[in-house]
This record gives C-alpha cells, sequence and structure tokens, in this order.
C-alpha cells in the first residue's frame, strides 16, 4: 500500500470540508478507487488512529449509542438494536472492526447499521450527496477505540 | 397542493446524526439550565419566604415522559378547601429548565385542591411544586422524571 | 384565532364539586426557541388565565414558556350559586380570548 | 448461586453504561387492548406510555379535539363560488362519513389514480364548491381529515390493494424495503425487523398509521401521516419528499394494507 493513497484520502477530506455541500457532486474521486473497497481491511489513513479522540466520535458523530450499548457509563440510555460491544475488541481484529464500520452490509446485506464510510448512498438529503458518515481519519479513531473494548 | 413543512425544527436534530436528543435540543437550544439555587430563590419570592416543608404535596407525573415537549402533570394538595383553611396557591418549577418557574396556580377556598396541566421538560429532572397555604405555611412535593432520549422524532 | 373551549357539568347540585376543564389552542411560543438563522424566535405565549363566576375570581394561572402549547388547565370548584362563568385567557400580545357558561345550581 | 449471578449482571449493566429503560405496560390479553390489536399487529396506542394513552381516551383533554371542532364548523360553513359546503352534499357527517375514512388512499376513477383523504377532500372543493384547495398541512385541511376520518373510529382498516391499485401498491411496498438516507435504512429496518427494541431509549413501535392525523406530543400539534413520513426521512438524513407527493400517497397505502384490520383511531395521541 503506497503512501499516495492516504494523502489523496486526506486532501480529498479537506476538500469535502472546504468545497463543502454545495458542489459535492462535482468532487474529485480518490486517486485509487480501492479505498471504497467495502472489504477492505488495510488503514484508511497514514494516521494512526486516536482511540480517545475515537471514544467522542462513538459518543458524538457515529452515534453508536443509538444502537449498541458501550462502556461508556456517562452517556445515559444505550440503545439495544445491536449486540453490547463492551468485548468487541477481543473478537475481533481491527482489521475485521474496519470492515464492519465501513460497511456492514459486505457481511449481512440486510443489516440496519449503517455504513459509515460509503459515498453511494440512494436519496441522502440535499448538501450531503457524495459525502459519507464518517471520515476516514474518523473511521480510523473509531477502530482504534473499539480495540481498546477487551 | 405538495408543500415541504417538516421543518427548520427538526434540521438541527439532523445535523447531529441520530440520537443527538433533537427534541430538548429543539425546544430549548443552548441556554444555560437554571440552578438548584436559582429554583430556591424563585420559589422564596413565590413563598414569601416561607421555606417549604416537605408533605401535603402530591406530584403526579409520568415516569417516563415520552416527548419532553408536553408532559402532562397534576398536582393534589392533601389540604382543605375551607375560608379558615385552603391552599391559596400552587407553584411548579422544573430546575433543570433554562428558567425554572413553569406555571402558578391561585386558588379560592372552593372545590378541591387539585389541577391539571402540561408542561415541556428540556431534560431528565425533577419537577418541584410548592403549595401555599392561607396560613402562610409552604409545603412541598417533588418528582423525578425520565425525558427520552429520542432516536428517531425525538 | 385560538378558539378556547371548557367542559364542565353545566348543571349542578348545591355542594357538588365540579371538575372545570379547559383548553386552548396556542403555540406558547417560548423565546427560548431559535429559528433557522440561529435567531431566538421572541416569546408569544399565553401568560395568564383566570375564571370568574358573578365577576368574582374563582381561579386563575401564571403561565410561563414552560407550558406546553395548546395549554389545558383543571380544577375545581365548588357549587354554590347559579351565574356566569367567564373564562379568558391572556396573550402577550395583548390579545383576550374569552368563553362564558351558564352555570345552574340546584 | 442465582443471586450472585444476578449481582454479576448488575455489575455487568452498570459497567456497560445503563441500558434502555422499561417499557409501557403492555398485557396483550388485557381487555382494554383488545381494540388497539389485530392478529400480530399492535397500533401505536399499545407503544404508548400510560400518560400518553390517557391523553388521547379523554375526549375532551385530547389535544386534537380542538382540530376536530374546527372541521366540525367548517363542515357546514360554505365557501367557494358555488357557496355550498360539505353538508350540502353530504348531509351530516355522523351519518354519511362513517366508513368512508377507513378507506383511503383509494383508486378514484375522476382522478385516474390513488389518492388520500386530503386529495378527495381537495378535489370536492374545486369539483364541487368552486373553491380553493386546502394547502397540505394547513389547519382547516387537518382539521376536515381529522373529523372526516374520525367518524371511521372503531372499524378496521380497510384499503383495496388489487385491480387499479396494485401498482400504486407495489410502489409503496418498493420504498418501504428501500434504503434511503445517510443512514442507510429502509422503513423495514426499525419497524419490521426491530419494533420492540430500543434506539437510545425510544421503543420503536411497528409504525402502524391507523391513528392518522395524530396529534403529536414532539410537534404539540395535530399533523398528518406525510408529516410524520418526512420527519422519519429527515433523521435518517434522506432528502424527503414533499407533503402530498406520489411517493408518499403510495407509501400511505401500503401503510394502510400493513395496519389492515386494526381500528381507525383518529384522532391518536402519540410521543
Amino acid at each position: 500500500m503506497g503512501t499516495s493513497l492516504p494523502r489523496a484520502v486526506l486532501a480529498l477530506a479537506l476538500t469535502v470540508a472546504v468545497v463543502g455541500a454545495a458542489d459535492a457532486a462535482q468532487r474529485k474521486k480518490p486517486a485509487d478507487p480501492s479505498i471504497w473497497e467495502p472489504t477492505r481491511r488495510a488503514p484508511l489513513t497514514e494516521v494512526k488512529g486516536d482511540p480517545v479522540r475515537g471514544r467522542v466520535i462513538v459518543i458524538k458523530k457515529g452515534s453508536c449509542l443509538t444502537c449498541h450499548v458501550m462502556p461508556i457509563p456517562e452517556e445515559a440510555d444505550h440503545g439495544d438494536i445491536g449486540p453490547p460491544l463492551a468485548t468487541v475488541g477481543s473478537r475481533y481484529t481491527p482489521a475485521e472492526l474496519r470492515m464492519r464500520v465501513v460497511d456492514p452490509k459486505v457481511l449481512n446485506p440486510d443489516t440496519i447499521m449503517p455504513s459509515f464510510y460509503k459515498s453511494t448512498l440512494n436519496r441522502v438529503a440535499k448538501g450531503l450527496e457524495g459525502t459519507t458518515f464518517l471520515e476516514a481519519q474518523e473511521v480510523e479513531d473509531v477502530v482504534a477505540y473499539l480495540s481498546t473494548l477487551k | 397542493m405538495s408543500q415541504d413543512v417538516n421543518s427548520d425544527l427538526s434540521r438541527r436534530g439532523v445535523l447531529l446524526g441520530m440520537g443527538a436528543g433533537a427534541a430538548a435540543l429543539a425546544l430549548m437550544p443552548s441556554v444555560a439550565h437554571a440552578t438548584r439555587e436559582e429554583a430556591n430563590d424563585a420559589f422564596a419570592k413565590l413563598t414569601g419566604g416561607a421555606k417549604p416543608q416537605a408533605g401535603k404535596v402530591t406530584l403526579k407525573l409520568p415516569e417516563i415522559a415520552e416527548n419532553g415537549n408536553t408532559v402532562p402533570f397534576t398536582v393534589v394538595v392533601d389540604n382543605p378547601m375551607t375560608e379558615a383553611n385552603y391552599v391559596k396557591a400552587i407553584h411548579v418549577m422544573a430546575e433543570g429548565n433554562p428558567a425554572p418557574g413553569v406555571v402558578s396556580y391561585f386558588l379560592q377556598p372552593t372545590g378541591k385542591a387539585e389541577v391539571y396541566g402540561r408542561m415541556r421538560l428540556a431534560k431528565t429532572q425533577d419537577v418541584r411544586a410548592v403549595a401555599v397555604l392561607s396560613d402562610g405555611s409552604a409545603w412541598e412535593g417533588k418528582k423525578e422524571v425520565k425525558v427520552t432520549i429520542g432516536g428517531c422524532g425525538g | 384565532m385560538p378558539t378556547p373551549k371548557v367542559k364542565f357539568n353545566e348543571t349542578a347540585a348545591k355542594g357538588e364539586i365540579l371538575e372545570i376543564k379547559t383548553m386552548i389552542d396556542h403555540d406558547m411560543e417560548s423565546g427560548q426557541r431559535k429559528d433557522k438563522d440561529g435567531k431566538l424566535i421572541p416569546r408569544k405565549i399565553v401568560n395568564k388565565f383566570i375564571c370568574t363566576l358573578n365577576g368574582k375570581e374563582l381561579f386563575h394561572a401564571e403561565m410561563h414558556g414552560a407550558v406546553s402549547a395548546n395549554p389545558a388547565t383543571n380544577f375545581f370548584i365548588t357549587a354554590t350559586e347559579s351565574g356566569t362563568m367567564e373564562f379568558k385567557w391572556f396573550d402577550d400580545d395583548g390579545s383576550v380570548y374569552a368563553i362564558s357558561r351558564q352555570l345552574t345550581v340546584n | 448461586m442465582k443471586t450472585s449471578l444476578i449481582a454479576l449482571a448488575a455489575l455487568f449493566v452498570a459497567l456497560a453504561g445503563s441500558a434502555a429503560q422499561a417499557d409501557p405496560p403492555f398485557d396483550p390479553k388485557d381487555p382494554k387492548m383488545a381494540p388497539y390489536i389485530s392478529g400480530d399487529k399492535r397500533s401505536g396506542y399499545t407503544f404508548a406510555e400510560p400518560e400518553t394513552r390517557a391523553m388521547q381516551d379523554d375526549e375532551f383533554l385530547n389535544p386534537a379535539s380542538l382540530w376536530v371542532e374546527k372541521g366540525e364548523a367548517l363542515w357546514t360553513k360554505p365557501d367557494g363560488k358555488a357557496n355550498r359546503s360539505c353538508s350540502s352534499c353530504h348531509g351530516k357527517a355522523e351519518d354519511n362519513m362513517k366508513g368512508v375514512g377507513s378507506v383511503y388512499p383509494k383508486y378514484d376513477i375522476h382522478a385516474g389514480t390513488v389518492i388520500n383523504l386530503e386529495q378527495r377532500i381537495n378535489m370536492c372543493r374545486e369539483k364541487h364548491m368552486a373553491a380553493t384547495p386546502w394547502k397540505y398541512e394547513s389547519e382547516p385541511l387537518l382539521a376536515m381529515t381529522t373529523f372526516v376520518k374520525m367518524q371511521s373510529r372503531g372499524m378496521p382498516v380497510q384499503v383495496q390493494i388489487d385491480g387499479p391499485a396494485v401498482s400504486y401498491f407495489e410502489n409503496g411496498r418498493r420504498f418501504y424495503y428501500e434504503r434511503r438516507g445517510m443512514n442507510d435504512l429502509a422503513c423495514k429496518h426499525c419497524h419490521e425487523d426491530n419494533w420492540g427494541n430500543h434506539v437510545r431509549t425510544e421503543l420503536l413501535s411497528q409504525g402502524m398509521t391507523n391513528g392518522f392525523p395524530t396529534y403529536r406530543l414532539k410537534w404539540q400539534k395535530l399533523g398528518s401521516l406525510h408529516r410524520r413520513l418526512a420527519g422519519c426521512n429527515e433523521e435518517i438524513r434522506a432528502e424527503p419528499y414533499p407533503l402530498g407527493s406520489r411517493e408518499y400517497v403510495d407509501l400511505e397505502l401500503y401503510l394502510a394494507w400493513r395496519a389492515q384490520g386494526l381500528q381507525v383511531e383518529t384522532p391518536s395521541v402519540r410521543k
């Protein structure tokens, strides 16, 4: 895996942030389309995931507590749609976790779980077209956090 | 005849993603919540300084409020309603709201000391009711209400 | 234009305790919500409700922004005399919404 | 042994963060619940807290009654160039509107398409009263729709899905199972696969539509099914369709079929 790829991803993420939603459709695709490969197991970026940031993303932007009970006691009322994740890091490798976060439909086409790194979704709200639920680095941070749950 | 009215209200919640407590945000965004001291001060003003004692007042509220925007409540005061001895006022306060005052009822020596209303609660919190009697004494009842954190639709 | 409604047993025996149910359609704009541009929407609520019998006050309520839209207020009175029950709701904008009913006590 | 297991479980819950709340009491054998159940279908009423049910049950305190009274007044009020009211043609709603609300959406031969009750009311206004149609979600349209539909209260939802309605029904079914939005969810993921489970504390219902228009505690207002659908779409960050759109009418037909057999509960009160 060359280093130019993650750079392209970061550049893309920056572009998304700067250009914003208005002309999302015109944004350039990343140089290597394998970044969007749902079974991808390699890190999406070259910056190592940060579990502390990941925990914040899990609570806020990722809304993981909507469906999962997690060892985050300061947040009340975790949902029970998905399996509890208290020991998920001992059950799956980071690569396996990444695959499940990026696009869980690879494993279960009928799952209720969102695909957190997929830009080709149906009828996304205006302004969000072509974007992803989480950015590449955020996925890495979340994976890093989940890996600590043992 | 088509028209999109589904509003401004939920947009912010939507952008935060699911489960972001959209209802509470929409209702009372980013305003500091009252403190217990503020609630106490407000009560003291309403009671004319009388320190409320626990008792006599029962607050009936849902254990779990399905939506904080509309929470039905009943206050019952265990006290006669005669000229000699009656409930003059019932003050309802939600100390976890941006402003603690909800509603004050002023009664006459008639009927019975029971009122019904519906209130907005910004989050899970204690709701308090103080009854002021014709002899000047004040009595307090309290109940914790759990306000549902919504996933879809608050 | 809000249209209040009230309900109670309009023909009552002397000494009977009557539940008075009231409701009015009103947004009760709390003054704490923001519009799409982040500006506070000014408060516009019904701030006071009063019920009188033959001009004499039986009950009144002072409401704040935390009262839900379409406020309902229920309370109890003892049927002592016949007469006109008047119900009035006072809006922040100065409007008064009123409704009246005859109470007959036998 | 047993107690230590319980202690262990309690510890786990404490460590894992608090799990979802106790659900509203529901006993399928309770005779009071019978009107809200049909086979394995459960009205949203059975998922509601007791205080919410009580608000619906009390005809005066049900806040939707404010709209019902407006609808009742509009029923006899002449409007439009023809200077006719609903009652000019239909007489007493209590007699002649019974069973009307429970069969919509419905294929209409004059419209040449499936229309819902709101659209039927507006068709009447245009054709027979020479009046301007009411805007979707406007107070008079909500009031009239609710007033008409509640004349069928207690009657089972009974929509036609065959004959000319087939393609509309299939369209609605497709919508129900199609993923959409940033959250990539279809209606079925919550309301077919996961009813009874919780998103945060919120208990997912079967998404039955027999109580619409409904007074929502969240809205603090009466609202249409289409407003609710658009809200659902927005929550999952999907671009909603306009109220009254073909897509939502077709979905409404499909949802009515899913609620087939449940009693019309309009106007319901929901969270």
